[in-house]
C-alpha cells in the first residue's frame, strides 16, 4: 500500500474497507451485474441464442444412422447425482436427454439409457416417456428402454460394456459428470464401430473423451447445449451474462499486454495492489 | 491375396484379448522393479525452489504440512512425503505440524514420524499431528485464522494448549512454508485463495501427477513458490537430497510402462487406419 | 416456507463469509469462525449420513435374501471399523494396522486398475479419427517422452522440449479454461446463494 | 517372503481385486465389498472424532451454544423420511452457504485477476505471444452467444487448438500417475510380501 493509505492507517483510523482487496470485490460485483442482467433480460422475454454447437448437432446426425442400421442408440446422463457440486452436470445430460429421447421417438430409433444413480434413473425414465408421449408413439417404449445398472462405479461400467457390444450399438452418448469409468464405456463403443459423442465439464476426463469420441462438447460447451435444447431463460440468460464479463476480461487482456509491450506495467501494478 | 492376409493379420491385430495387454503391461512393469536400471534424471527448477526453501530453514522455524489425498493416490504422492521429511530430519530445531482435510490424511502423517524420532525428535516439541477435519475450504480457512482454536485437540487426545510447539504459532502467518501434499479437492486452488491470498505465507505442493497441467498457471504466477509432481517430483528430490528412496526406484518401470503405453497407441492407430483404408477400398 | 427459510439461512450464511473478506470488521471475523466452527461438525455429520445410506441399502439386501453374503461382509468390516476407531481411537497401533493391511493397499488397487484400461483403451479406443484428437495424441506422447527419461535417449536436451510444451502452449490453454470456468463457478454459485438454483435441496415442495 | 500378517493381508486382498481384471468372480466381489465397507468405517471413525472433538468436548467445558450444530447434523437424518425430508433443508443450508460463501469471496482473486495479470505481457517473444493469444482463444471459445465466424472464428480455433495441448498434457500426466499406482500395489505384493524387490 502506497504512504498515503498506510498513514491513514497508522493514525488510528482503521480503514473498514480492505483497500488491498477493493478490485476482487469490484469483480464479484460485476459479475454478479451481468449475470443478473442477463437473467433480468431473459426472464423478461428476450431470450439469448446460443451459437453453433457441433456435439449437439451430430447427435442428431448419430441417431439417423442408427436409424438406417436399425441398431440402437445408448444414452446414460454421467454417473454423478442431483445434489453435489456435479449435479450442474448431471442436470446438463438429462436436458440433453430430453433431445436425445424426442429425437429417437421421431425416428423411430431404439434407445437403450442406462443409470448408476437411483435417484437419477426414475427421472431418466419420466423423460423418455414424456418424449415417447409428445410424439404419440408411447408404445415404443419398453420396460428394458430405461435400465438401472449398479450404484457401484466399476459394476455400473462392467455391465453398460457388456450392453453396448451386446447389442452392437451405433451410437453412444455419453453426457454428464464423469470420473475413470468413461473409458470403459468409449472403449466397448469403438469395439462395435459406434459413432461416440462425449462431454463433461471434469477437465481431467474430458482429454480422454477427446481421444476417443468423434465429438466432444467442451467444458462449460455442455452446460449452454443443455440450456440451448431446453430454452431455460434463467441459464440462458446466466450464460449471455458471464459472455460479457469474459468479453471485459478480453478487452482488460488486450489493454494489458498493449500496454507492457509499450513498456508501461500501470495494470500489473493496479492488479497486484487492489486485486488481492 | 496378399492384402487380404495382411488384412488378416491387422485384423486379428485389432481383436486382441484385453487380457493379453494388461500381461503384457504388467510383466514389463514389474521387471525394472526387480531388476533396476537407473536412468538420467533432470531436476526440474520447482523441485530447486523447494529445496532451497526447506534448506535454508532455521532453528525455531514451523512447517505446516496438509495431507489432502485419499489412500487410493497415495502411491503417486506418499514417496514426496518421505524425501521432504527426511530433509527436514536434518534441520535442527525446524518444527513441523501436520494436518489433513481428507479422512485418509492423518494415517498418512503418522507413517512418516518415525523419520523424524530417528533423528532424535520428539513429538509434541519437534513434531505434532493435528488430525482430520470435515468440510473442506471452510475448515481449512479456519486453521488459517487461528490454529488452536481450530484444533483444541490434537490426533493423538492432546490438549493443543499443552504442546510446547504450538504455542510458538497462532495464524498461518505464523508458518514459516506451508506444503499442500493434495490428490484432488479441496486441494492447490482452495488452499492459494483462503490461504495464500490472505496470509502470503510461502506455499508449495505436491500433487498427484495429473493434477500438475491444470496447476501450472498458479507456479508462473507466483501464487505457488513449487509443484512436485507426483512420483516424478519425488525422485527429483530425492537426487538432490542424495538418497535414493520409493520415486527413484520407480522411474525405471514408468519409462518402460510409458513404452508400452506408447507402442499400444501406435499400433492401435496404425491397425486401425490399414483396416479403415482396406475396408474403404473393398467397398468402391 | 419449507423452501422459503432454508434459502435465507443459506444467503445470510454466504452474505456474511463475503464480506468478512472485504471488509476489517472485528464482529465479522468472530461471526465467520463460529459460522466454519459449525460447519464442520454439521459437515462431521454429513459424513455419517453418507455412510449411513450405504448401511440402508446393503440391511434392505440382506432382508430381502439378495447377494447376503457379500451385503454382510461390507456391513460387518463398516460395524468393525468404525467400532474399532471410536472405541481404541484412530490412532492406536490396532486401528493403524487394520488401516494399513487393508484399506490402504485395497484403495490403492481399485485406482491401479485404471492403469490397465489406460493401455486397453490406448490400443483401441484413441484413435486420431480428427484433427483435434492427432493434436491431442501427439502432445501427450511429446510429454510422456519427458516425463520419464526416454526423452533424453533421443536427444540429449530434450527435457528443453517438454518443458516448453508444458510451460507455454498447455500453460496458455489451461490458463484460459481457468479463467473461463472460474467466471463459471461465481455465475453458479450467484445463483445458488440468491436461491435461483435449488437442486442441493432436493426434490419435493 | 514375509512372516508379518498385515503384509500377507495387504498383498492377498490387492491379488483378490486385481482378479477383476481376468473375470468379474465371487472373490473379487467380496474383496470389493470388504474394501467399500471399512472405507466407510475409516469415514466414519474420523466424523465421530470431529464431532468428539470440535463440538463435545468444547461444550463439555462450558461452550453450550455448540449443541445447536450437533441439532443440525442429527436433522440431515430427515433424509430418510419422506415425510419431513424437508428438515434436512437447514444443515444442508448451512454447508452449502458456507461453500458458496468461501468460493465466490475467493475466486475473482486468485483464479480469474492473479490469471489475467499473467497475460499482461510485453507480446516480444514467441513464448509471450503464443501465451497471450492462446489464453484470449480459449477465452473467445467459451463465448457461447456469438457465432464462430470471422474474426471470433479465427480467435476461436486458436483456442481450441492450444486447448488440444493441455488436454495432450493432462492425458499424459494422468497415464504417469495410473502407472505410479500399479508400482505402488507392485511394492506392496513384490516387495512386502514376496520380498523379491531388493
Amino acid at each position: 500500500m502506497d504512504s498515503r493509505w498506510r498513514q491513514i492507517r497508522e493514525k488510528g483510523g482503521s480503514m473498514v474497507l480492505y483497500v488491498e482487496r477493493l478490485l476482487s470485490l469490484a469483480t464479484l460485483l460485476l459479475i454478479s451485474f451481468f449475470v443478473f442482467w442477463g437473467i433480468f433480460t431473459a426472464k423478461r422475454g428476450n431470450v439469448p441464442k446460443i451459437r453453433r454447437i457441433p456435439g449437439l448437432e451430430a447427435i442428431t446426425e448419430a441417431i439417423g444412422r442408427a436409424t438406417e442400421l436399425g441398431k440402437a442408440v445408448h444414452f446414460n446422463p454421467g454417473i454423478g447425482d442431483l445434489t453435489s457440486e456435479v449435479a450442474p452436470q448431471t442436470l446438463a445430460g438429462l436436458d440433453i436427454l430430453t433431445y436425445v429421447a424426442q429425437t429417437c421417438a421421431n425416428y423411430g430409433a431404439e434407445l437403450i439409457v442406462t443409470n448408476r444413480n437411483a435417484v437419477v434413473h426414475p427421472i431418466t425414465e419420466e423423460i423418455v416417456r414424456q418424449a415417447y408421449a409428445n410424439q404419440g408413439v408411447i408404445d415404443l417404449m419398453k420396460p428394458e428402454t430405461v435400465r438401472f445398472l449398479s450404484d457401484e462405479q466399476f459394476a455400473y461400467a462392467a455391465s453398460a460394456m457388456g450392453i453396448i457390444q451386446r447389442e452392437r450399438v451405433a451410437a453412444n452418448i455419453m453426457i454428464g459428470a464423469y470420473y475413470a469409468e468413461a473409458l470403459l464405456l468409449a472403449e466397448a463403443a469403438a469395439q462395435v464401430g459406434a459413432i461416440q459423442i462425449g462431454a463433461t465439464a471434469r477437465m481431467y476426463q474430458l482429454p480422454f473423451f477427446v481421444a476417443t469420441c468423434d465429438y466432444t462438447l467442451l467444458g462449460d460447451e455442455m452446460y449452454a447445449g443443455g440450456a440451448a435444447v431446453t430454452g431455460d431463460a434463467v441459464r440462458l440468460g446466466s450464460i449471455l451474462g458471464q459472455d460479457y464479463v469474459k468479453i471485459v476480461c478480453i478487452v482488460l487482456g488486450i489493454i494489458g499486454a498493449l500496454s507492457a509491450t509499450l513498456g508501461s506495467t500501470w495494470l500489473n501494478d493496479l492488479f497486484a495492489r487492489f486485486g488481492n | 491375396m496378399a492384402a487380404e492376409t495382411k488384412g488378416g493379420f491387422v485384423e486379428k491385430l485389432q481383436h486382441v484379448d484385453r487380457r493379453i495387454l494388461y500381461l503384457v503391461l504388467a510383466v514389463l512393469v514389474a521387471i525394472p522393479l526387480i531388476w533396476p536400471f537407473t536412468l538420467p534424471l533432470q531436476v526440474s527448477p520447482a523441485v530447486y525452489s523447494l529445496y532451497d526453501h526447506v534448506e535454508s530453514l532455521k532453528s525455531g522455524d514451523v512447517v505446516l504440512m496438509s495431507f489432502d489425498y485419499s489412500a487410493g493416490g497415495a502411491p503417486d504422492i506418499h514417496p514426496q512425503v518421505e524425501a521432504i521429511v527426511r530433509h527436514l530430519a536434518k534441520k535442527d530445531g525446524v518444527g513441523l505440524v501436520t494436518v489433513g482435510f481428507f479422512p485418509d490424511g492423518p494415517m498418512f502423517a503418522e507413517k512418516v514420524f518415525w523419520i523424524l524420532e530417528e533423528a532424535g525428535k520428539t513429538y509434541g516439541e519437534d513434531f505434532v499431528n493435528l488430525g482430520y477435519r470435515a468440510g473442506g475450504e471452510g475448515a481449512i480457512a479456519m486453521l488459517a485464522s487461528d490454529v488452536k482454536a481450530a484444533f483444541q485437540t490434537d490426533f493423538r487426545g492432546n490438549d493443543t494448549s499443552s504442546l510446547p510447539l504450538l504455542q510458538k504459532v497462532k495464524s498461518a502467518r505464523d508458518f514459516s512454508l506451508i506444503i499442500e501434499f493434495a490428490g484432488g479437492s479441496p486441494g492447490p486452488p482452495e488452499w492459494i485463495r483462503q490461504v495464500q491470498a490472505v496470509y502470503r505465507v510461502p506455499l508449495a505442493v505436491g500433487i498427484s501427477t495429473s493434477m500438475v497441467p491444470a496447476n501450472m498457471p498458479f507456479l508462473e504466477s507466483g501464487q505457488l513458490i513449487s509443484i512436485l509432481s507426483g512420483l516424478r517430483g519425488a525422485a527429483e528430490y530425492e537426487v538432490l537430497l542424495g538418497e535414493a528412496g520409493k520415486g527413484s526406484a520407480a522411474m525405471s518401470s514408468q519409462t518402460l510402462g510409458h513404452l508400452v503405453i506408447m507402442v499400444f497407441l501406435i499400433v492401435g492407430n496404425v491397425s486401425y487406419f490399414l483396416t479403415r483404408k482396406n475396408s474403404s477400398r473393398r467397398i468402391s | 416456507m419449507r423452501r422459503e427459510l432454508p434459502s435465507v439461512v443459506l444467503f445470510v450464511v454466504g452474505l456474511l463469509l463475503i464480506l468478512e473478506r472485504f471488509l476489517n470488521v472485528g464482529l465479522l471475523a468472530e461471526v465467520g469462525q463460529e459460522i466454519r466452527t459449525w460447519g464442520i461438525i454439521v459437515a462431521a455429520f454429513a459424513v455419517a449420513v453418507a455412510s449411513m445410506n450405504l448401511i440402508v441399502v446393503h440391511v434392505r439386501n440382506v432382508r430381502q435374501h439378495k447377494n447376503v453374503v457379500y451385503s454382510l461382509t461390507l456391513l460387518l468390516a463398516l460395524v468393525g471399523m468404525a467400532g474399532l476407531g471410536i472405541a481404541t481411537g484412530t490412532d492406536s497401533s490396532g486401528y493403524k494396522f487394520w488401516y494399513n493391511s487393508l484399506l490402504s493397499p485395497m484403495s490403492s488397487a481399485m485406482f491401479a486398475m485404471l492403469a490397465f484400461y489406460i493401455a486397453s483403451a490406448a490400443y483401441r479406443a484413441f484413435i486420431a479419427k480428427n484433427a483435434e484428437a492427432a493434436v491431442l495424441l501427439i502432445s501427450a506422447v511429446l510429454l510422456m517422452l519427458g516425463n520419464v527419461a526416454l526423452g533424453e535417449m533421443i536427444h540429449p536436451n530434450y527435457g528443453a522440449v517438454s518443458s516448453w510444451i508444458m510451460n507455454v502452449p498447455n500453460l496458455a490453454g489451461q490458463r484460459g479454461m481457468m479463467i473461463a470456468s472460474a467466471i463459471g463457478a461465481v455465475a453458479t454459485s450467484l445463483r445458488v446463494l440468491v436461491g435461483i438454483d435449488r437442486t442441493h435441496f432436493g426434490g419435493g415442495e | 517372503m514375509s512372516t508379518n500378517v498385515g503384509d500377507w493381508l495387504a498383498a492377498l486382498s490387492i491379488l483378490a481385486l486385481y482378479s477383476f481384471l481376468y473375470k468379474e468372480n465371487p472373490v473379487y466381489r467380496f474383496a470389493e465389498h470388504l474394501f467399500v465397507g471399512i472405507s466407510a468405517g475409516h469415514a466414519i471413525a474420523m466424523a465421530y472424532g470431529n464431532v468428539r472433538d470440535v463440538a463435545v468436548k468444547p461444550m463439555l467445558d462450558g461452550r453450550w451454544v455448540l449443541a445447536f450444530p450437533c441439532l443440525l447434523g442429527i436433522l440431515l437424518f430427515a433424509r430418510f423420511s419422506k415425510k419431513n425430508s424437508w428438515l434436512a433443508r437447514y444443515p444442508v443450508a448451512l454447508i452449502t452457504g458456507i461453500g458458496t460463501g468461501m468460493a465466490l469471496r475467493g475466486i475473482p482473486s486468485s483464479q480469474i485477476l492473479a490469471q489475467l495479470n499473467g497475460i499482461f505481457i510485453p507480446l516480444t517473444n514467441i513464448s509471450n505471444i503464443i501465451l497471450f493469444f492462446g489464453v484470449i482463444g480459449a477465452l473467445v471459445y467459451f463465448l457461447f452467444t456469438k457465432e464462430h465466424k470471422g474474426i471470433v472464428g479465427g480467435f476461436a480455433s486458436v483456442g481450441k487448438w492450444i486447448m488440444m495441448v493441455s488436454f495432450g498434457a493432462t492425458f499424459g500426466t494422468t497415464v504417469f500417475e495410473r502407472l505410479s499406482l500399479f508400482i505402488g500395489t507392485l511394492n506392496t505384493v513384490l516387495g512386502d510380501w514376496l520380498g523379491i524387490i531388493k
